[in-house]
C-alpha cells in the first residue's frame, strides 16, 4: 500500500529543493508590505494556471490579522503565501517547458 | 511500482536531457493529426492493458469497478435501484418541459440521444464544445436563462440526454490544427503537475491506479468521461464531470478551475478521445 | 416506494427502496442544535391477508432503506401490499404489482 | 384518515414507476419496533435487550455476504441467508453508537434469505445473530470504514 503521505511529502520537499535558490526571497519588512507581495506573487501564479488552492485564504486571513492588529500573524501567513505563490509559479514555468517529460510509460 | 517517487530533480535532469528531442510540434500546418491522436490513444491504452491484463477494454467504462471486485459487487448491489434514477426521470421531465418561447430541449436535441456528438470541437468558434455547454447554449437560443453547470437542474438534463444515448460509441476526432491545439491543452494539463501536493492526473490516474493512495484506490484515467454525471454518495447528489474535475484539483490542492472554462473543456476533449472505442454509459453511481 | 417483485421459482422475490431521510437524531444543522431523530422503524408486506415480511429498523439504516427479500407464493399479475411506519407515526402503502 | 393521512399524501407524490395503485392504510398494528433494544449503546445490552438471556453459538449455517472495505459508511450493502429455521434474523455493528440496526421477523411463507443497506460510523464487526429453536446462531465479519481520500 502506498503510504501517500510519505508520498507527498517527498514530492513537496523535492519541489522545495528544486526550486530553492531559483527565486528570490522577498524583502518585505513589515505585514502590509509582504500581503501585497503575496499578492503579485499569487496572481503571477494564477494567470499560468497555478495558483494553489489555500493561497488565497492565507491572504484574507493576514488581512484579517493585519486589521486586528496582529502584525506578527499577519506577516507569518502573508509570508506563507508568498512561499506557496512562489512555490506555485515555479511549478508552473517548470511543467510548460517539461510536461511531456512526466508521460508515464 | 512506485515511479511517483522519482525526485523532481532527477526528472528535472532527464528533462533538460532529452527535452530537445521530444518537444512537441504541435502548432505545424498540414500535419496527419488524426494518425498523431491515434497514436496517442494506442499508447494511452496499452498502458492500461499492460497494468491489468485481466480487464476487458469495454470494462473501463465502469471506472474504478473494472479493476476492484469487492468495490464493484457494492457497486452492483447500488445499482439495483440506482440513486440517479429519480434524477433521470427528473431531467426527462425538464427535457419534455417547453421553454416561454414554446420550443424545447428537443428543438435543439431531437429526441435528446446525441451524447456521442460530444465534445467536439467547434472549427467557427475555435473551442471545444462540450454536451452541457450545449445545453446552455439551446436554453440562451431560446430566450432561457442559463443553468449552474455542476449539479442541479443541468445535471438531471445531462443525465437523461446520456441515459437515452448508453450505448453510444466514444470516437472523438481531431482533425485539424485547432482541434489538435484544444487537444494538446488538454493533454498537457492531464500530465501537468499541479498544486500544493505536486501531483498530475496521470499520477493518480494512470501511475496510482490499482493501488491505494490512503483508503482510496484512484480509477484508471480509461474511460473516466464514460459516466458523467454521475451520482456520488458523497455528494448525495447528481454532479457533473466539472465539477468532479474541480474536486480533483482542490484534493491536491490545486485552486480548481471554474465549470465550461477553457481548461477543463479541453481536459474533457483529451480525456475522450483517450477513451475512444468504449462506450458511453451515463449517468453513473460512485461512492 | 420503489418496488420491483417478481415471481421466480415458486416465490416473489422483492426488492425495495423507500424514500426516507433516516436521520439518526445525532446530526447538527447549520447551527449547531441536533436535528431531531426521523427514521422508518417498521416496514411489512402483506400478500391474500397474510403477514409475508416484516422488518424492523433501527436509525442506522441507510437514508432511503432498501430492503430485499421473498417470500413463498404468488404469481405473476397478482399484487400485494408493502407498507412502512416511521418514529413519528407518518406511513406509507402502496399495492403491488408482481412481475 | 388522520393526520398521517396527510403526510401519506404527500409522499404519494414522491413515488413513482412500479406501483399499480396507492391504497389505503392497511389493517396493520404498528407495536412491534423493540424501542429498548434498538436504544441501547453497546452490543451486550442490544442483544440482551432484543432476545434476552438466549445461549449463542457461532454458526457457519449463516451465509453473510458483506464488504470488506466499505466504499462509504453511509451505505454499506449486507445479504444474509441461511438454512436455518429462523424465527428472526438481527444485524449488530458492535462500534455503531447503537449498535442493533435492523431485525428481520421471520413470517410463515418468507424465505430467509434477506439483504438492507445499512450505515456504519467506523471500522467495526458486523455481527448477524439467528434466533432458531430458541437459541442464538452467530456469524460475524469485520468491515473497515474509511474516510478521507479522495474518493476513487
Amino acid at each position: 500500500m502506498i503510504n501517500i503521505n510519505t508520498l507527498l511529502s517527498s514530492l513537496v520537499l523535492s519541489l522545495m529543493l528544486a526550486l530553492s535558490g531559483l527565486a528570490s526571497a522577498a524583502e518585505a519588512t513589515n505585514a502590509t508590505q509582504m500581503i501585497a507581495e503575496a499578492e503579485v506573487m499569487n496572481k503571477a501564479a494564477g494567470e499560468i494556471g497555478y495558483e494553489w488552492r489555500d493561497t488565497a485564504s492565507y491572504i484574507a486571513d493576514a488581512k484579517k490579522a493585519l486589521a486586528d492588529g496582529q502584525e506578527d500573524q499577519a506577516y507569518q501567513l502573508a509570508n506563507e503565501a508568498y512561499e506557496q505563490a512562489k512555490l506555485a509559479l515555479e511549478q508552473g514555468k517548470l511543467m510548460r517547458e517539461n510536461w511531456q517529460q512526466y508521460i508515464p510509460m | 511500482m512506485f515511479t511517483t517517487r522519482i525526485q523532481l530533480t532527477l526528472s528535472l535532469t532527464v528533462a533538460t536531457l532529452v527535452a530537445s528531442a521530444c518537444m512537441p510540434m504541435s502548432k505545424k500546418v498540414g500535419m496527419d493529426y488524426p494518425a498523431l491522436v491515434q497514436d496517442d490513444v494506442t499508447t494511452f491504452q496499452a498502458f492500461f492493458e499492460k497494468r491489468f491484463p485481466d480487464t476487458e477494454k469495454a470494462d473501463y467504462i465502469n471506472g474504478v469497478y473494472s479493476i476492484d471486485a469487492d468495490a464493484r459487487s457494492q457497486w452492483e448491489s447500488l445499482e439495483e435501484f440506482p440513486p440517479y434514477e429519480l434524477s433521470v426521470d427528473q431531467g426527462k421531465a425538464l427535457y419534455e418541459t417547453p421553454f416561454a418561447n414554446g420550443s424545447s430541449y428537443a428543438t435543439c436535441f431531437g429526441d435528446g440521444a446525441v451524447r456521442s456528438q460530444y465534445p467536439y470541437y467547434d472549427e467557427d468558434r475555435a473551442m471545444v464544445i462540450t454536451l452541457e455547454l450545449a445545453i446552455n447554449e439551446c436554453r440562451t437560443a431560446n430566450g432561457e436563462k442559463v443553468l449552474k453547470y455542476k449539479k442541479g437542474d443541468l445535471a438531471k438534463v445531462s443525465a437523461y440526454m446520456s441515459f437515452v444515448s448508453r450505448g453510444q460509441a466514444i470516437n472523438v476526432d481531431v482533425a485539424s490544427e485547432g482541434a489538435y491545439n484544444a487537444y494538446m491543452d488538454g493533454k498537457e494539463f492531464f500530465y501537468s503537475k499541479r498544486g500544493q501536493f505536486n501531483i498530475s492526473c496521470a499520477d493518480c490516474h494512470m501511475r496510482a491506479t490499482g493501488f491505494y493512495l490512503r483508503a482510496d484506490v484512484p480509477s484508471p484515467g480509461l474511460g473516466q468521461t464514460s459516466h458523467f454525471p454521475t451520482f456520488r454518495t458523497k455528494w448525495d447528489a447528481l454532479g457533473t464531470l466539472h465539477r468532479r474535475y474541480g474536486g480533483c484539483n482542490e484534493n491536491i490542492r490545486a485552486k480548481a478551475f471554474s465549470a465550461q472554462s477553457p481548461e477543463y473543456r479541453n481536459l474533457e476533449y483529451f480525456q475522450t478521445v483517450m477513451s475512444n472505442g468504449l462506450v458511453f454509459n451515463g449517468p453513473g453511481s460512485r461512492k | 416506494m420503489k418496488v420491483k417483485a417478481s415471481a421466480r421459482n415458486g416465490s416473489v422475490v422483492v426488492k425495495t427502496l423507500l424514500a426516507h431521510p433516516m436521520e439518526t437524531g445525532r446530526r447538527k444543522d447549520g447551527d449547531g442544535k441536533l436535528i431531531p431523530g426521523h427514521y422508518i422503524t417498521e416496514v411489512e408486506a402483506n400478500h391474500n391477508g397474510e403477514r409475508v415480511f416484516h422488518c424492523e429498523l433501527g436509525p442506522s439504516v441507510s437514508k432511503d432503506p432498501y430492503l430485499a427479500f421473498s417470500f413463498q407464493g404468488g404469481n405473476s399479475g397478482e399484487t400485494f401490499t408493502m407498507s412502512w411506519v416511521d418514529n413519528k407515526g407518518e406511513n406509507e402503502s402502496t399495492e403491488v404489482e408482481i412481475r | 384518515m388522520n393526520q398521517s393521512r396527510r403526510q401519506f399524501m404527500t409522499r404519494v407524490g414522491k413515488s413513482v414507476a412500479f406501483l399499480v395503485a396507492v391504497v389505503n392504510l392497511p389493517r396493520v398494528v404498528w407495536a412491534n419496533w423493540s424501542a429498548s433494544a434498538f436504544g441501547a449503546t453497546d452490543l451486550d445490552t442490544a442483544i440482551v435487550e432484543r432476545y434476552g438471556n438466549l445461549a449463542i453459538a457461532d454458526s457457519d449455517a449463516i451465509q453473510l455476504k458483506a464488504p470488506s472495505i466499505a466504499e462509504h459508511g453511509a451505505v454499506v450493502p449486507i445479504s444474509i441467508a441461511t438454512t436455518l429455521a429462523a424465527k428472526s434474523i438481527s444485524v449488530f455493528v458492535e462500534k455503531n453508537p447503537s449498535p442493533l440496526s435492523c431485525s428481520f421477523n421471520i413470517q410463515p411463507k418468507m424465505n430467509t434469505d434477506v439483504s438492507v443497506r445499512i450505515r456504519m460510523g467506523a471500522t467495526s464487526n458486523l455481527i448477524v445473530l439467528v434466533e432458531a429453536d430458541g437459541k442464538l446462531y452467530r456469524t460475524s465479519q469485520e468491515v473497515k470504514v474509511t474516510i478521507g481520500g479522495c474518493g476513487g
